[in-house]
């Protein structure tokens, strides 16, 4: 009955849906926002740890969500850990180009296996009000990157 | 599958010609990614009728024009139209006087036109407005803005567990005499509770309150009569009632309107324009500024003369049937959880499954064509309340719904288990 | 017969084939007792393409459903039509942004909306609004109602003879800098006088007043372009557009929509509810609170793309002939007064006869099949204004009215005065 | 071109709209009452002045209108000089029903004579937006009887 859901709801979402990685509060964070869609009442918390150079040394999240803007979040907690704050940026917009056209044909060379690790989450596009749910994250990291410290950002993916 | 009202029910409902009334609603024909739809989602709104969109059609082809101040043909045969919805929406309430009925927006425009003119107007501060967990946004914001910009304080009712108004916190809330207005839903358009407004009504009244009620949901599914109601206030709104986006109704007493200031201000609404002073046209134009929803207001009489023909009643025992169906149907799938369990109940059903958020069910129900909502459906007091912040999924009924609907509904929620399992 | 805009008009208006867009009117073809009828009260309310009325049959039969929180494909497909109407908007106003377009129910709501939320919300007492004699009531009763709730002052700003805006008195008037709003009409719906609304702005911004204009009229006869414009606020009514009743347009800038408090409460208009706290949307959908009009929307984009296929310049090429001949025509009429002689203006004609009080040359007019308006046009204290307490007759035109149409008027207006001889 | 028009503008009442009787201020009157038409913007003052006995012994009116409200209001003071306040009532009640409908079947004998001298105002029953313009004078009559002395009351035909 559900089998073209398949594209959607790829194993790896599921999973993802279902145990979350990296799903806690990060006590000593340096960066956090709150995301909130309205629309289906999903939130999250996001947190950032960042090194030294500035760089993201941990991410975490915690929040309550769909299997897809679950996964999603999950996926990008384990996508950014390591990456400095600029090419966490540029991989936000690049997914938001992803999740929203199904593909991203400029998005280059620079983060390929980053993005080739999103993929599972570009079947959503077909589904234009599900798509937030997937940029959800993804907005509330774009959020926590322009905190300040000790500032709490509130994103909207409406 | 003879529903719990018995023989007469069985009788009614026999009248009802399920396969012919579905072709009155030519957007049931269709088919979805592929499937025939079934769409659940009446309680959000309705499919319109061919008798609705031909009596639109109609007005903008041979009838048209603007109302009231036009003393010609075209405009004389509008207004004419534009006032017959409004008796047809009186004799559908059992209003005691057409002009007890005010063309609006919408419910949600015609709940905040009493919480702008009587809740500002009339209302003192110092008195309180009661509402309940369980209502619509609609019926819970314009008292939030009432309350912060006159200090007029917010109560609100306890419901219980099986999703009732619990009687004895109103009975709590309105004892210090301070309530000036209880503000509730007579159904509800998450749980389906049917709320006893008979006995809210004399409680308010003992109380020395007035009573509007939020009849946005109950108005589809019952016979309502203003005269033996006994209210103050009553909103629908037409959309959900198989009529046009645009239009909603407040019911008001006379003597009410009377009292009320003017809420919004331009044409059609005076009597007299100065640029020191204006006086008011007399009710209802009172609060009908501008040009109002005429091609809606024809199409509004159409669906009432619609569902009139078919009986409220006939229509009320169909639905009974549905419900009692959908509860025997329902409450059997493993890890679904319903929200309410009211005794009076319309087709109304919020739930969860233990394994899918509403959001990710909502989608797969959509792949095998059937249209349900996901979320909080504009209860989001009342889904925390329930503990269920993540929002639930609703299925709810039309007068074109059948049971075999809601097998293909019920079946869809097994295999979704198994999906996500 | 080509009008003062001399080579260019013509061309344009060469091109407006008015044989086949009065085609496309449905109730043109009408007779009216007998008559063909000759249609003009467009300025109250325009006829409906058939494309309009297509467009909405075919939201209803086939793309039907509530907008916005649906994850399904019917309320996916009503939700891209509701949004992408807001696109034609932005699009036909030239907005920078689509988010700057608020759906409301018409003009009338949508001025009150600004003069609740941003007069109660944004402006302090001891500000002025102004406004001028020429205003419909819609852009005057909201403003005494914004007075005497709020110890906000009402400055009218005079009309010349001419029956256009004296700019000297509006320098005067806002010359103390208390002024904190101008509203005014883009184009008066009596005299037909196109306000010189680009000079009233920078006079405005220099005293430190923003700008709302009541673009009911004049939306309709011209292009107008927000980003050339630079007012503030801008409203329209979608039924004088060739579209639907129960839709209105308020056009204002982000930055102004985000320091406004909501108006209307309730659902889809929050992003977060509590009992005891609301949080909201952000712009537009803060002030689209409930249900909004769908098939309104639907049907307001199809006239849109009717309009704009014709072309707004061919529109107003046409229009300008019309005006040139229709001013020829009257003003050889024996006892005709008619009032106002701007410069700038549109096809809009009130005028009395000297020996018939304009109801009754109306009714005579109708009876010829000539459909004009009589009284005061929601516009009592411009009347006033000119010594015609009475009254006058009106004649408005559309982009479906002709040269014909016009003589046709004119010598039935000089059979009435024979008539009351 | 307007022939057809000759049933609602008979002689009668466009004489009457041009030159209307009884048409002054009665500045002794014992009863005043003013009528407004929102609709067209009518406006008049009704004047009575009463006989020892109550019965009507003097009527006029003051206002502007179309030839329909301004014949009609003339004929009024016409009609009703002499009567009793219960048969100027009655004949009101009567001449609203004419206006409407166009006749008066249960209008009986009684006031006969009155009717028939009203029948010119009968032919606006076939315009529905014009009935008002008809009945304004006799609602503010009934406004009149009803007044306290020295009292103005106000009536609308809306
Ligand atoms: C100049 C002007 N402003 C406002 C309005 C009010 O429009 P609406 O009745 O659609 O609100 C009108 C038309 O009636 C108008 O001509
Ligand atoms: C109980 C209830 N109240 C109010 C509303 C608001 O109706 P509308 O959006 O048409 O104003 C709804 C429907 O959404 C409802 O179900």
């Amino acid at each position: 009955m559900f089998d073209d859901l398949r594209d959607l709801y790829q194993e790896v979402i599921l999973d993802h849906g279902r145990k979350p990685r990296n799903f806690r509060r990060l006590e000593d964070a340096d960066r956090v926002a709150r995301g909130d869609n309205p629309m289906c009442g999903d939130r999250l918390e996001l947190f950032l740890k960042l090194a030294p150079d500035g760089s993201i040394a941990d991410a975490a999240f915690q929040g309550r969500g769909c299997a897809i803007s679950t996964a999603s979040a999950s996926l990008l907690t384990e996508t950014v850990k390591g990456k400095s704050q600029e090419a966490a940026h540029a991989l936000s917009d690049q997914f938001r180009t992803l999740a929203m056209t199904g593909a991203c044909p400029e998005c280059g060379a620079t983060l390929a296996d980053e993005m080739e690790r999103l993929q599972p989450l570009s079947g959503v596009h077909e589904f234009p009000s599900r798509v937030k749910c997937a940029t959800l994250a993804w907005h509330t990291l774009n959020a926590a990157l322009d905190a300040a410290p000790g500032q709490i950002k509130e994103a909207s993916s409406e | 599958m003879v529903g719990g009202g018995g023989v007469n029910d069985a009788t009614l409902a026999s009248s009802f010609d399920i396969e012919r009334i579905r072709r009155d609603f030519p957007i049931l024909a269709q088919t979805v990614r592929g499937k025939p739809l079934v769409f659940l989602d009446s309680g959000a709104s309705a499919q319109k009728p061919r008798a609705v969109i031909d009596a639109m059609v109609r007005c903008m082809e041979e009838r048209y024009a603007n109302v009231h101040r036009g003393a010609y043909f075209l405009s004389e045969a509008a207004t004419e139209a534009y006032e017959a919805a409004r008796g047809a929406v009186a004799r559908f309430l059992n209003a005691a006087d057409p002009r007890e009925i005010v063309f609006t927006t919408n419910s949600t425009a015609a709940i905040n036109l009493v919480a702008h003119s009587w809740g500002r107007g009339v209302m003192q501060p110092g008195q309180a407005v009661l509402i309940s967990e369980l209502e619509h946004h609609a019926n819970i914001v314009p008292w939030q803005l009432l309350r912060d910009d006159k200090g007029i304080a917010l109560r609100v009712a306890r419901v219980t567990d099986s999703g009732e108004i619990d009687l004895d916190d109103v009975a709590a809330k309105l004892a210090d005499g301070k309530v000036g207005l209880v503000a509730m839903a007579h159904m509800s358009n998450v749980l389906g509770t049917v709320a006893p407004v008979e006995r809210i009504i004399r409680m308010a009244q003992a109380a020395g309150a007035k009573v509007l009620l939020d009849g946005s949901q109950a108005a589809v599914h019952r016979r309502v009569d203003m005269q033996a109601l006994g209210a103050d206030f009553y909103v629908f709104t037409g959309h959900k009632l198989y009529g046009p986006t645009g239009i909603g109704v407040l019911w008001a007493r006379l003597e009410h309107q009377e009292r009320m200031p003017p809420f919004l201000g331009g044409g059609d609404m005076i009597s007299m324009v100065t640029m020191e002073r204006s006086e008011w046209a007399p009710p209802p134009a009172k609060f009908e500024a501008g040009t109002p929803p005429i091609i809606e207001a024809v199409g509004l009489h159409a669906a009432i003369d619609y569902v009139s023909a078919i009986g409220m009643p006939a229509i009320e025992a169909h639905e009974r049937q549905l419900v009692d169906h959908a509860m025997r149907r329902l409450t059997d799938i493993d890890g679904l959880t319903l929200l309410g369990r009211a005794q009076d109940r319309g087709g109304v059903f919020a739930f969860a499954l233990d394994n899918a958020h509403p959001h990710d069910l909502a989608t797969l129900l959509d792949r095998a064509g059937i249209a349900v909502r996901a979320g909080r459906h504009c209860a989001e007091p009342l889904h925390s309340r329930f503990g269920v912040e993540g929002g639930t999924v609703r299925a709810s009924f039309g007068l074109y719904t059948t049971a075999q609907e809601v097998d293909f509904l019920a079946e869809a929620l097994t295999k979704a288990r198994e999906f996500f399992a």
